[in-house]
């Protein structure tokens, strides 16, 4: 095959190239050759493709997006805002956490355990890229029916993908979601959340900076994977009877990461870089594109001297390769020979590829032949944008009248019945199957995960400084009011930290949905930004970064809109945490914040069939109120325990609470089947020593955070009014369903 | 009664940990002779009797669904005396 | 007191065995797979983690690292040393202990509170328990069913080289519910949960399993292993 | 250049669970004909040019030494056309 070299685009500007392959539209190809002047070489063409797609260039999401920059609090706590590979917040003490979410939900799809897998590789190495050591994942997961034969295909290999993954990393999984729901079939959502520390004086950037400095490209080798992978194939709705296309899956090689960690750290701690950039979608294209539009711009790149695995690559499959774990770095002269040891004591393959120049384009040779001759911010920043029409689809109005009223239970037989219905489906049973094939320990750092309301780790053992993150998200609420969705998936995920005593510091989401090219999933998604922005802003969190994914649809049915929310917080002492739980017989137990009688978009609605009704109205003042109280009565000591109330309402809450020690409880509640079932936002239940209750009664009042005493801890039931539910029977009920369903 | 054996491989593109894992041991414990190591699963099956056409048909049936990943591996069989 | 600990590409559980030698009162010192020299320490402990990825077969390639050759020879002749998950199938694959870790019974990677009894309390790492004392550790591992055949049980029953054994249901699929065993000295341990994540009740399940480490420095003060 | 196979398989009284994990799942496929099955290793090893005795021998040595384990492991070594 012949080179297609810039002198050939100049000789032969007529030449019919298959952009529309390629995924770009008439119009996109022709800014192209107005930006170049001429038609692109195909190795250009490769590049723009690749970083013009939807999964890099974000053009049907970035007018909205703005509004994170745009409507933020300023705060001082935000180091690194959007923009960088990942937000960095200060969390004192000299310490700075970065963290952020990405998804990998079509290529799990296709591959559930390669595609999960690397997913989880890719996000570890985009903290990495900051400077941080990466200290624990999480998994927000969404998948068909339980019961559904695809979903018994999909599901076990996403999971053993995450943990085969993540425990050979040595990275504590803390933490996750896995909802099942029929929109999901055929879309399940793979969302990797990684969360990295570091000292402020260790925050690294993407940028090329400083003409003579050498471009070193160290890891993995590069072979076929993935060409056209993630980015194009992000790109591409899948018609109903299955994927599109089949392309050449990413395989992970996490035993490669993890010494790519050590080295990379390593490497930081020597203070021999000037920038780095990882490499993930859009592989050598997109990093080469970004680091030297971070820089002045100028930067030559011999694409002969890439490390090969499969020797018979073209240039324009190097540059568009999604081969995994590698990393790019701006190494001064000076420092490079200590780079290459560092590299060779972790047996790492690493190769000087190209240098920074002072002038203003990124030119790419292949065997001494100029292919590639762009200004490097119009491929990594300068794409195309699309102000999508959007429509609020008719669906929003119809089901809003829907009248939501499943069965509830009154007498003893029913409340017992429907406790053990709610203990058991899936949505809300037991997620141990899942979480026991995670390595939750390593590090020696985790102090809360699984089950509890947040994950949490301590980052220094001298102080017990410690982080606290929890993800969110609740479609069935963004399905009836994605505006009211984004704000209450917001105050959960703060709530969730909070109960614990951590103070939330900053969000970073996940925005998955239907196919943007689709009005009414565009006006889905804009009231979902609009709803976390507006959220953020009164509640004075900043949004540091974050991931869209779109094309989540089978035909013209799309899932739910799912923004997944992270928040994370600070705990200055993680020995002085609010457990989720009680270990002691005799406590008080209290909700705090009011319940009504709304089950729209409820667990217990879906699961009597009923989706439609009117979703809660996010009132965050007052969320803002129980947050205070809750960190409040941590500084105070005052809660025993503390847990957050969300899906499956109170029931499922009182039946984590139980049996996580194992000490029974007794309640007595007055309207009773509204009191377990409603899921109305803004709840904690407590359990508080006798001799604590009235300071803090005082305190909710101060806070005015309605309160409502339940009963007390004890025995070996949970005793709700005349209903008896021994604690066996319960977690029998609670735990039995994935092992039934998965094996 | 009779052995049936099913080789699967990954495809050739697609990246091998494993058997470059081995690749990078060998040398390294003075074994020179490899120039490059994949690594593969081997099934033996137990068959009642010799095997039958439709036998391996089923059996090839069963690699492709069960035995092997056809998004990521290849897969032979054949009867081994 | 030094307490070596070794570090493989693929190391995972090395600060976490050091921190755990160090709070038992103990001193760690690092050790590189690519170094064929001990440092002086008095014991070593080869920690948890995936060494290579565990591919091929967990342990079989650090095996060969420079650092085992005179590990073997110290441990050979009276040492302590213990192989912690990923540190026991190396000293299975060393043949320093009989037998062999393969995978899991249910094929799945299992991390979980578990309780173990110690059976012996004789052994370097595990003379500060009571006998038959049941401890809570962490177990996390894909491939720590222990099997070894029946003369070789035969023998590790008979001459109570068992030194703990899991309680309750199998988790793993293990002969005899075996969660770790020692050589014929008693010097050498090798163990599938993980003690050094049991130092403490706010990071562990408890702090069960500092009892392995403040045993080995008792052995130490002692004057070695018998 | 040349493959040379190397095949490795738990000893027939070692517990084989991803075998038995096999076999249980192909009559809940529909595949009645198995009555066991066994799953092992199988490493394809690329030389240069045609394999010698010296080299298989270094092989069977290698074979032996890292790529099973003799405690719970056979193997066999061949050349594939
Ligand atoms: N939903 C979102 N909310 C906030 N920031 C976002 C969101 N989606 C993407 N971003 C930010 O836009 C920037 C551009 O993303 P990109 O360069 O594609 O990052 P990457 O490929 O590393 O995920 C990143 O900083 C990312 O955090
Ligand atoms: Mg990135």
């Amino acid at each position: 095959m012949s080179l297609d070299t810039v002198a050939a685009a100049i000789a032969n500007p007529d030449l019919k190239q298959p952009y529309a392959e390629l995924g770009l539209k008439p119009d996109e190809y022709a800014s192209i050759k107005e930006i170049l002047g001429r038609r692109p070489t195909s190795s250009e063409l490769a590049m723009y493709s690749v970083m013009w797609s939807e999964h890099c260039s974000y053009k049907s999401s970035k007018v909205h997006l703005k509004q994170f920059g745009e409507k933020a609090v300023k705060t001082d706590a935000l180091l690194v805002g959007i923009g960088e590979n990942a937000g960095v917040v200060d969390v004192g003490q000299g310490y700075a956490v970065t963290f952020k979410i990405e998804s990998h939900n079509h290529p799990s799809f296709i591959e559930p355990y390669q595609g999960a897998a690397t997913g989880v590789g890719g996000i570890v190495r985009d903290i990495l890229t900051m400077g941080a050591r990466p200290i624990a994942v999480m998994d927000p997961l969404r998948f068909g029916p339980a019961d559904a034969a695809d979903t018994r295909r999909v599901l076990p290999g996403i999971i053993a993908g995450v943990g085969g993954y993540g425990n050979c990393l040595g990275l504590p999984n803390i933490g996750g979601e896995v909802v099942f729901d029929e929109t999901y079939l055929g879309n399940p959502l793979v969302n990797a959340l990684c969360v990295g520390v570091m000292k402020h004086s260790d925050i690294k950037l993407a940028k090329a900076a400083g003409a003579g400095n050498l471009v070193v490209l160290y890891g993995a080798k590069t072979g076929g994977d993935g060409i056209g992978g993630v980015s194009v194939l992000a790109s591409e709705t899948f018609e109903s009877k299955g994927p599109a296309k089949r392309p050449a899956v990413q395989v992970g090689d996490p035993f490669v990461e993890k010494v790519l960690i050590e080295c990379s750290l390593e490497i930081f701690a020597e203070d021999l870089v000037v920038g780095i950039q990882d490499l993930g979608g859009a592989g050598l294209s997109c990093a080469t594109s970004e680091l030297a539009s971070g820089g002045s711009g100028g930067m030559k790149v011999q694409l002969d001297k890439v490390p090969l695995r499969d020797p018979s690559l073209s240039p324009e499959e190097i540059l568009m390769s999604e081969s995994q774990e590698r990393m790019c770095a701006i190494v001064e002269p000076s420092k490079i020979e200590r780079f290459l040891e560092i590299c060779k004591k972790w047996d790492v393959t690493s190769t000087v590829i190209g240098e920074v120049t002072d002038g203003s384009h990124l030119e790419i040779t292949f065997n001494g032949e100029l292919i590639v001759d762009v200004p490097p911010r119009t491929v990594a920043h300068d794409g195309p944008v699309y102000n999508r029409p959007l429509a609020k689809p008719d669906y929003v109005d119809e089901v809003a009248k829907d009248v939501i009223n499943p069965p509830l239970p009154t007498n003893a037989a029913e409340i017992k019945e429907a406790i053990l219905k709610v203990a058991a489906t899936p949505n809300l049973a037991d997620k141990s199957w899942v979480t026991d094939q995670y390595d939750r320990y390593v590090q020696g750092n985790t102090i809360q995960s699984q089950p509890d309301d947040s994950g949490m780790v301590r980052i220094d053992e001298i102080t017990h400084l410690g982080v606290a993150i929890a993800t969110d998200a609740n479609a069935n609420w963004s399905y009836l009011n994605p505006y009211e969705g984004a704000k209450l998936a917001l105050a959960e995920a703060a709530r969730n930290i909070a109960t614990a005593g951590a103070k939330p510091l900053a969000v970073t989401n996940c925005l998955n949905f239907g196919s943007p090219e689709d009005p009414g999933v565009m006006w889905q998604f804009a009231e979902t930004v609009r709803g976390l922005a507006d959220g953020c802003l009164e509640m004075g969190l900043p949004v540091t970064g974050g991931n869209v994914s779109f094309y989540n649809q089978t035909g013209s049915v799309a899932i739910l809109p799912t923004p997944v929310i992270g928040v994370l917080g600070v705990i200055e002492d993680v020995r002085a945490r609010t457990p989720m739980s009680f270990t002691d017989a005799g406590l008080e137990l209290y909700l705090l914040g009011a319940t009504d009688e709304n089950l729209s978009g409820s667990e217990w609605a879906y699961l009597h069939g009923m989706r439609g009704g009117i979703a809660p109205t996010a009132d965050l003042q007052c969320e803002m109120r129980l947050i205070d109280l809750l960190l409040t009565a941590n500084k105070e000591s005052l809660f025993a325990a503390a847990h957050d109330l969300s899906q499956g309402g109170l029931a499922i809450s009182l039946i984590e609470m139980v049996l996580r020690h194992n000490i029974g409880a007794s309640v007595s509640l007055e309207n009773v089947g509204i009191s377990l079932l409603s899921e109305t936002p803004g709840r904690v239940i407590v359990a508080v020593e006798p001799t604590k209750v009235s300071a803090f009664q005082n305190l909710a009042r101060v806070k005015s955070i309605p309160l409502q005493n339940l009963g007390t801890t004890g025995g070996d039931a949970l005793v709700i009014n005349d209903a008896t539910i021994s604690l066996t029977e319960l977690r029998t009920a609670h735990t039995e369903t994935f092992k039934k369903l998965f094996g | 009664m009779a052995t049936i054996v099913v080789d699967v491989m990954l495809k050739p593109e697609i990246l091998d940990p494993q058997g470059k894992a081995v690749a990078a041991a060998l040398p390294r414990l003075g074994f020179a002779f490899a120039t490059d190591v994949r690594q593969g699963k081997r099934f033996e099956i137990t068959v009642e009797g010799d095997p039958t056409e439709a036998q391996l048909a089923e059996v090839r049936d069963a690699a492709e669904k069960l035995l092997s990943n056809p998004v990521i591996e290849n897969f032979t069989v054949r009867v081994e005396k | 007191m030094k307490i070596g600990v070794v570090t493989f590409p693929g190391t995972l559980d090395d600060r976490d065995a050091a921190r755990a030698v160090r709070a038992a009162g103990g001193e760690a010192i690092e050790l590189w797979h690519d170094d064929a020299e001990l440092k002086g320490v008095d014991a070593v402990i080869l920690p948890g983690g995936f060494s290579y990825g565990d591919y091929l077969r967990c342990g079989a390639i650090s095996r060969f690292s420079p650092v085992m050759e005179p590990l073997i020879a110290a441990a050979q002749g009276g040492m302590p040393l213990l192989g912690i998950c990923n540190g026991f199938q190396v000293l299975a694959e060393a043949h320093l202990i009989p037998g062999a870790l393969t995978r899991n019974q249910h094929l799945h990677f299992l991390c979980t509170d578990q309780t173990i009894r110690i059976e012996n309390t004789e052994t370097a790492w595990t003379n500060s328990f009571r006998e038959n004392q049941e401890i809570v550790i962490p177990l996390k591992n894909g491939e720590g069913s222990y099997q070894c055949d029946d003369e070789t049980l035969k023998m590790l029953e008979g001459e109570g080289r068992i030194i703990a054994r899991y309680v309750g249901e199998n988790p793993n699929g293990s002969r005899n519910l075996i969660a770790g065993i020692t050589n014929e000295r008693g010097n050498i341990v090798g163990l599938m949960p993980h003690p050094e994540h049991a130092i403490n009740p706010l990071t562990g399940p408890s702090a069960d399993g500092l009892g392995f480490f403040t045993s080995v420095l008792k052995t130490l003060v002692a004057g070695g292993a018998k």
